[in-house]
């Protein structure tokens, strides 16, 4: 049990991570971006490339990552999603856009990175051995960096000014522009810190699962999941929703193990019924 | 209307019909392309489930489930036909009332939730169609069902009204006109909804759901009604398919057809009742225009995907009539 | 204004690439034969069916390169027509339509059942003989009759490299593992199927993951306390291989592990290192110890054209040498499939990728279909060591 | 005097800890027009979503001629002829005044939702009559000038007299108006102050909620005052004026609310 316990935890800080950038868009610009689970594919490429490849330092490698994101965050808000809210009438017509965002960064990782699945040497070898308990190093070593990559994150929100200024704008965007919050300015910040998050635990989980250049999409519904559980648009909510539905797989695959065809049906169905009761997740800000 | 405007849609409804049941069909011999029959077909058929996802879409719903209801139609159908012995075309409206019917259970609770928490949910349910189809031993699990006979005759008192498939040279063209046909009866129904006082309700539902039941509206009602005619004819579009490929897999209806659905609905605007049969027409068969660019075909998809977004950000039918915001 | 020229920019792009993919083969010395693929190229099993695409289009380039093929008394350049069914059955049908209306009669692909289930009654109305890489035995045996099993089915390598385990390695209970889709499920199966005919102890048999697992630790987790003496991975795609056998390995599982499917060595390396070492799957069908020159020359060109080669590809070069061979052995299927059909039975020739060279091309599948529809290629059980494929046998089908 | 046409009983509402009403009751007669006032936060609105059901009471009850109404749905509520208004936020924002009014007709159909999809001469007949009588209220309430507008274009005023012909074009027997003053200047109030006896003078019994307490002076037959979820006083307008526990109530908040 103890392992089944531990891998959910594991499971939970990578999930927390991915969808902690999906939330933070979907928060301030009420866009939910279909193309997060491919910026996630180029985040593990861009590691792939620099610390697989050109063999620089992995910490290097992140920081690619985290910048190459950050800028490709910030042209889509800038170029595409700006304009394309400004002159819809309907906001949820982002999801057209988004989505075809994400079939152009599909194709076009497809096309330079190719179809194969890539992998880097690990990080740091050995594995962490106590009584049932096996955990490699550098799992551990992941989760470790993911839970301070969030804590780094909530800790901006808190404490700094843009951080304030993005989270006045996620409760209330006319209100915050009264207040003299530059909404357009920050919304650019949003989507590239969001796009960046993907990026950072892309790069991060190459290491561990490799990367390649189809699992966009099967990555961006699941970060759907776990936002949906947690609530949308809420830092808290996609913190609980990831780890829950890490929990969730792991006790899931072993409780259900002797049933195994239906795991995944019954996970589903239990998600189904929660948000049944519970309109808005755990702790969703509820629909405009 | 005023009689100029009912004299216009007239002669828009004939254009319409003609160009189908009649242009089309007479381009296609002239020049050979009989692949084209399959590729409308598609067309129609999506464009029916389309259908209903814009109508979710009307009652203030985005629904990314439709490939779920997609899903049961063509089962319901294949089941009933290969494992009952039912005629294909009973089974079709049957297939439908199936999605309906289920589509009410499952919609009286998750229709609750709205914005992303409905899409989300309704991402999930077709997760749950899948696996469910793959689990079943009536479905056949991960096998499938296959080689499921083409429709049949339809005799009445001794009367053939329509010949039985196989008896075509090429069984493309009788998919296609009952493709086109069914389409034709979806989407006029769908607009005839809309226009009546229903589709009034359901606007105003759309706009606001407590307004609307302050003045008696029975909202939760009007909604699972709204869900079980979009399942419906998700249902019947699922079902065709199944017919023509005579096989049906879990994996014959996806989260990306959800998502190609309700991508068909914002493509052609989801202020128009025909905004669907447009978007579905633009993104199916932009798809095959493309084939030629090989490996850069889903670039340039994807491409002028987002360009018409930027330039069309209201769908493609608001060229015509910008920003009326009517049906 | 900025969004405008932003639209005018794109649209140029667009245009030039346009412009770039229509600008396409064909100095039109000799006739064109044209050979289809319908597949997947894109999303997350573009793998599959670019290893087809890749290994026709090397193959097509090489022969006419050097002029052409001569079939009867005409030589033909190779024109390879593709089409990305994106691993949608409604795509596949309209691809093979497409093929239908080029006239072309020889199509490789789909890469999964429920394309290959779909395009059956167009490819037999409209006359075209398909190579899928699906395993249903309704697609190959009567009254179906148009489409051709392009590799070895698991089903026909699973009881082989179960049997030699037993027998040579001492392997009595086993464990599979599979993701929950038709394919991978159908396969597992059979593979259940096949352990239990050998007497061998089936410890889990209902464990599944979903296509967008990448991690799969808690899947194994339960299945490694089992401690089965092999562990099959069923229908696992190339890409969750290593990711798998990593994790199962640094749970501390010590068993065997194998598949029935074909895996590339540089993705092994790279996804699972010295983990992977001992992992035995169904190598592609011309591996190191036995190719000939000419695979190598093969492999070359390959690389040279797409920068890196794909194992897989070992087992994809054969279906469209199948075909030539077959249309040069009888130049009227050319145009008739039935004169294929008839020349399936008895043909033969020589299998130029083999150093062995009594080895032969020819059609079987009677065990299995009870009519000759499938491609004979080797198969080939291999051991995974350092980087590299190791040979552990060969055999063959029927 | 006759049965209450609306009786409150112990109404009571706690949200987790916190009791926002508690243990309301009072009665509203036929045809007169009862406002509930109190200073911010005293419980005013949970009352009014109470009595029109969009709230399910902890405890207590409402009953319309002598049915129990807490607890049903709205738009049953709604149907019985209990019908509420919106602050001018809440319309139906894509259609004109005149549609959203003739939607609004919704209950006094004749033909079902079949019928209408077929346009049957029932549903023609329900349409006609539903469209004159939009025009009827429209005038009624003074919009007959803007009826083709968008109602989300139309100024705040309008807005209020658009939020009451709707509510009117539901048939009501009574109809329950959310702060129908909130925001108005002099001149404003006043037009609204009488449009709201002209719907009392149509027959229809007016229940307020309302902030406003000059306004509610002039126009109420009888008032109750809420604070901090309890009802403090009930009666004429005149008695209230004279209460201690109201003036009390409403000068540890803002004395020039009071219009005293």
């Amino acid at each position: 049990m103890e392992q089944v316990i531990a891998n959910g935890l594991y499971l939970g800080a990578q999930y927390a991570l991915i969808a902690l950038g999906l939330t933070l868009i979907f928060a301030l610009m009420n866009v939910l971006n279909f193309a997060h689970g491919q910026m996630y594919v180029l985040g593990g490429f861009v590691v792939y490339e620099v610390y697989g490849l050109m063999k620089l330092p992995f910490v290097v490698a992140l920081i690619a990552a985290a910048a190459t994101l950050a800028v490709l965050g910030a042209v889509l808000e800038r170029f595409l999603f700006r304009t394309v809210i400004r002159r819809s009438e309907r906001e949820e017509s982002t999801m057209l856009l988004a989505a075809g965002v994400a079939y152009f960064l599909d194709a076009a990782i497809l096309l330079i990175f190719g179809e194969k699945q890539r992998g880097v040497r690990k990080i740091v070898n050995g594995v962490f051995m106590w009584d049932n308990l096996i955990l490699p190093w550098d799992r551990i070593l992941v989760a470790g960096l993911a839970i301070a990559f969030i804590v780094a994150f909530i800790l901006m929100m808190q404490y700094t000014k843009p951080g304030r200024a993005m989270r006045a704008m996620a409760q209330d965007r006319t209100a915050a522009q009264l207040m003299g919050v530059p909404v357009a300015f920050y919304g650019l910040v949003g989507f590239a810190l969001g796009a960046m998050l993907a990026g950072l635990v892309g790069g991060l989980l190459v290491t561990i699962t490799g990367v390649n250049s189809g699992i966009g999409g099967p990555i961006s519904i699941k970060a759907f999941m776990m936002v949906m559980i947690g609530g949308a648009g809420v830092v808290g909510g996609a913190i609980a929703g990831g780890f829950i539905l890490g929990m969730l797989e792991s006790v899931g695959l072993t409780v259900l193990h002797s049933y195994g065809d239906v795991t995944y049906l019954v996970i589903f169905i239990a998600m189904m019924i929660f948000l049944a009761i519970r309109p808005n997740g755990l702790m969703g800000k509820p629909w405009g | 209307m005023t009689n100029s405007r009912r004299a216009g849609s007239v002669a828009a409804v004939a254009v319409f019909l003609a160009a189908v049941f009649v242009a089309i069909p007479l381009a296609i011999a002239a020049t050979g392309r009989t692949d084209l029959y399959y590729t409308l077909s598609s067309v129609a058929l999506l464009a029916i489930a389309s259908g209903g996802v814009w109508l979710t879409f009307y009652i203030g719903r985005i629904n990314i489930g439709q490939g779920a209801w997609a899903l049961v139609g063509g089962y319901a159908s294949a089941v009933l036909v290969t494992t009952y012995g039912w005629s294909f075309w009973l089974s079709l409206p049957v297939a439908g009332l199936f999605c309906a019917l289920m589509s009410m259970l499952v919609g009286l609770p998750i229709l609750r939730l709205r914005g992303v928490y409905f899409s989300m949910v309704t991402l999930v349910l077709t997760e749950v169609a899948r696996l469910t189809a793959l689990a079943l031993p009536i479905t056949n699990g991960a096998r499938g069902i296959t080689s499921i006979p083409t429709p049949g005759a339809i005799r009445l008192f001794g009367v053939t009204l329509v010949p039985g498939f196989e008896t075509f040279a090429n069984r493309n063209a009788p998919f296609y006109f009952l493709s086109a046909a069914m389409m034709t009866l979806c989407f006029a129904g769908l607009w005839r909804l809309v226009h009546s006082r229903l589709g009034r309700l359901f606007a105003a539902m759309r706009q606001n759901e407590e307004l609307a039941s302050s003045m008696g509206v029975n909202v939760p009602l009007l909604r699972v009604v709204a869900y079980a005619i979009s399942s419906f004819l998700g249902g019947i579009g699922g079902a065709i398919f199944v017919a023509i490929a005579q096989s049906i897999y879990p994996s014959s209806f996806t989260i990306n057809d959800s998502v190609n659905f309700m991508l068909n609905c914002f493509l052609g605007g989801l202020g128009f009742v025909f905004g669907p049969m447009l978007g579905t027409l633009v993104l199916y068969f932009g798809w095959d225009l493309l084939f030629q660019t090989g490996q850069y075909q889903l670039l340039i998809y994807s491409g002028v995907m987002i360009l018409l977004m930027l330039v069309l950000p209201n769908g493609l039918l608001s060229l015509r009539w910008p920003s009326r915001g009517r049906p | 204004m900025t969004s405008h020229s932003t639209v005018r920019a794109g649209l140029f792009g667009l245009a030039s690439l346009i412009a770039l993919a229509a600008a396409a083969p064909a100095d039109a010395a000799n006739p064109v034969l044209k050979v289809g693929f319908v597949g997947v190229t894109s999303g997350p099993a573009a793998a599959w069916g670019t290893s087809n695409v890749r290994s026709m289009q090397t193959l097509a380039e090489w022969w006419n390169s050097q002029g052409g093929v001569k079939i009867g008394d005409k030589t033909y350049d190779i024109d390879v027509v593709t089409f990305d069914d994106q691993k949608d059955p409604k795509r596949a049908i309209a691809g093979m339509e497409k093929m239908a209306q080029e006239g072309i009669h020889y199509v490789v692909g789909p890469n999964v059942d429920d394309g290959a289930a779909a395009v059956r009654p167009v490819a037999e109305k409209a006359g075209i003989i398909y190579f899928p890489y699906a395993f249903p035995k309704e697609l190959y045996t009567k009254p179906a009759s148009n489409a051709v099993l392009g590799m070895v089915a698991s089903y026909q390598s699973g009881p082989a490299i179960y049997k030699y385990l037993k027998e040579k390695k001492g392997v009595k209970s086993v464990a599979f593992v599979a993701a929950n889709e038709s394919d991978p499920l159908s396969q597992r199966d059979s593979g259940v199927a096949a352990a239990k005919a050998l007497g061998l102890t089936v410890v889990a048999d209902k464990d599944t993951y979903q296509n967008d697992t990448r991690d799969f630790t808690p899947v194994l987790t339960p299945i490694v306390k089992l401690n089965p003496d092999l562990l099959v991975l069923s229908g696992v795609a190339p890409a969750n291989a290593p990711l798998l056998i990593r994790s199962a390995r640094e749970l501390g599982f010590k068993g065997l592990i194998s598949t029935e499917t074909a895996q590339d060595a540089k993705v092994l390396e790279e996804g699972a290192g010295e983990l992977a070492n001992g992992f035995i799957s169904v190598g592609g069908a011309s591996t190191p110890a036995i190719r000939s020159k000419a695979m190598e020359e093969f492999i070359a060109r390959y690389t040279k054209k797409f920068g890196e080669y794909n194992d897989e590809s070992n087992t994809k070069v054969y279906a469209l040498q199948y075909i030539i061979d077959t249309l040069k052995a009888d130049p009227k299927a050319i145009d008739s499939v039935d004169e294929f059909k008839k020349t399936i039975d008895g043909f033969s020739a020589a299998n130029p990728y083999l150093k062995d060279e009594s080895a032969k091309l020819h059609y079987v599948g009677d065990t299995s279909f009870g009519q000759k529809r499938q491609l004979a290629v080797p198969l080939v059980v291999n051991e995974y060591k350092d980087g590299k494929f190791e040979t552990l046998f060969v055999a063959n089908v029927d | 005097m006759t049965a209450p046409i609306l009786t409150v009983r112990d109404l009571t509402k706690r949200y987790g800890g916190l009791t926002a009403v508690n243990e309301v009751s009072f009665d509203v007669q036929e045809g007169e027009i009862l406002s509930v006032i109190g200073p911010n936060g005293a419980g005013k609105s949970t009352i009014f979503k109470l009595i029109s059901s969009f709230v399910k009471p902890t405890r207590g009850e409402v009953r319309f001629r002598g049915e129990v109404i807490s607890g049903l749905a709205p738009h049953v509520v709604a149907r019985k002829g209990v019908v509420r208004t919106f602050q001018e936020t809440t319309i139906f924002k894509g259609m004109t005044a005149r549609d959203s009014v003739i939607v609004a007709h919704h209950l006094r159909s004749q033909a079902s939702l079949a019928g209408f999809f077929f346009g049957t001469v029932a549903a023609r007949r329900d349409e006609d009559a539903f469209a004159r009588s939009a025009d009827e209220i429209l005038e009624f309430l003074g919009l007959d000038a803007v009826g083709n507008e968008l109602a989300s274009n139309l100024p705040q005023g309008h807005l209020r007299a658009l939020g009451i012909a709707i509510g009117l074009a539901a048939d009501p027997k009574i109809l329950l108006l959310d702060e129908p003053f909130a925001g108005m200047n002099v001149d404003e109030t006043r037009q609204a102050v009488e449009r709201v006896r002209a719907v009392r003078d149509r027959g229809v019994t007016c229940l307020l909620v309302e902030h406003d307490m000059a306004a509610v002076m002039k126009i109420s037959d009888r008032i109750v005052v809420i604070n901090f979820g309890v009802k403090i006083a009930e009666g004429t307008p005149e008695a209230i004026r004279a209460d201690d526990k109201v003036i009390e109530a409403y000068l540890g908040v803002e004395d020039e609310t009071i219009g005293l």
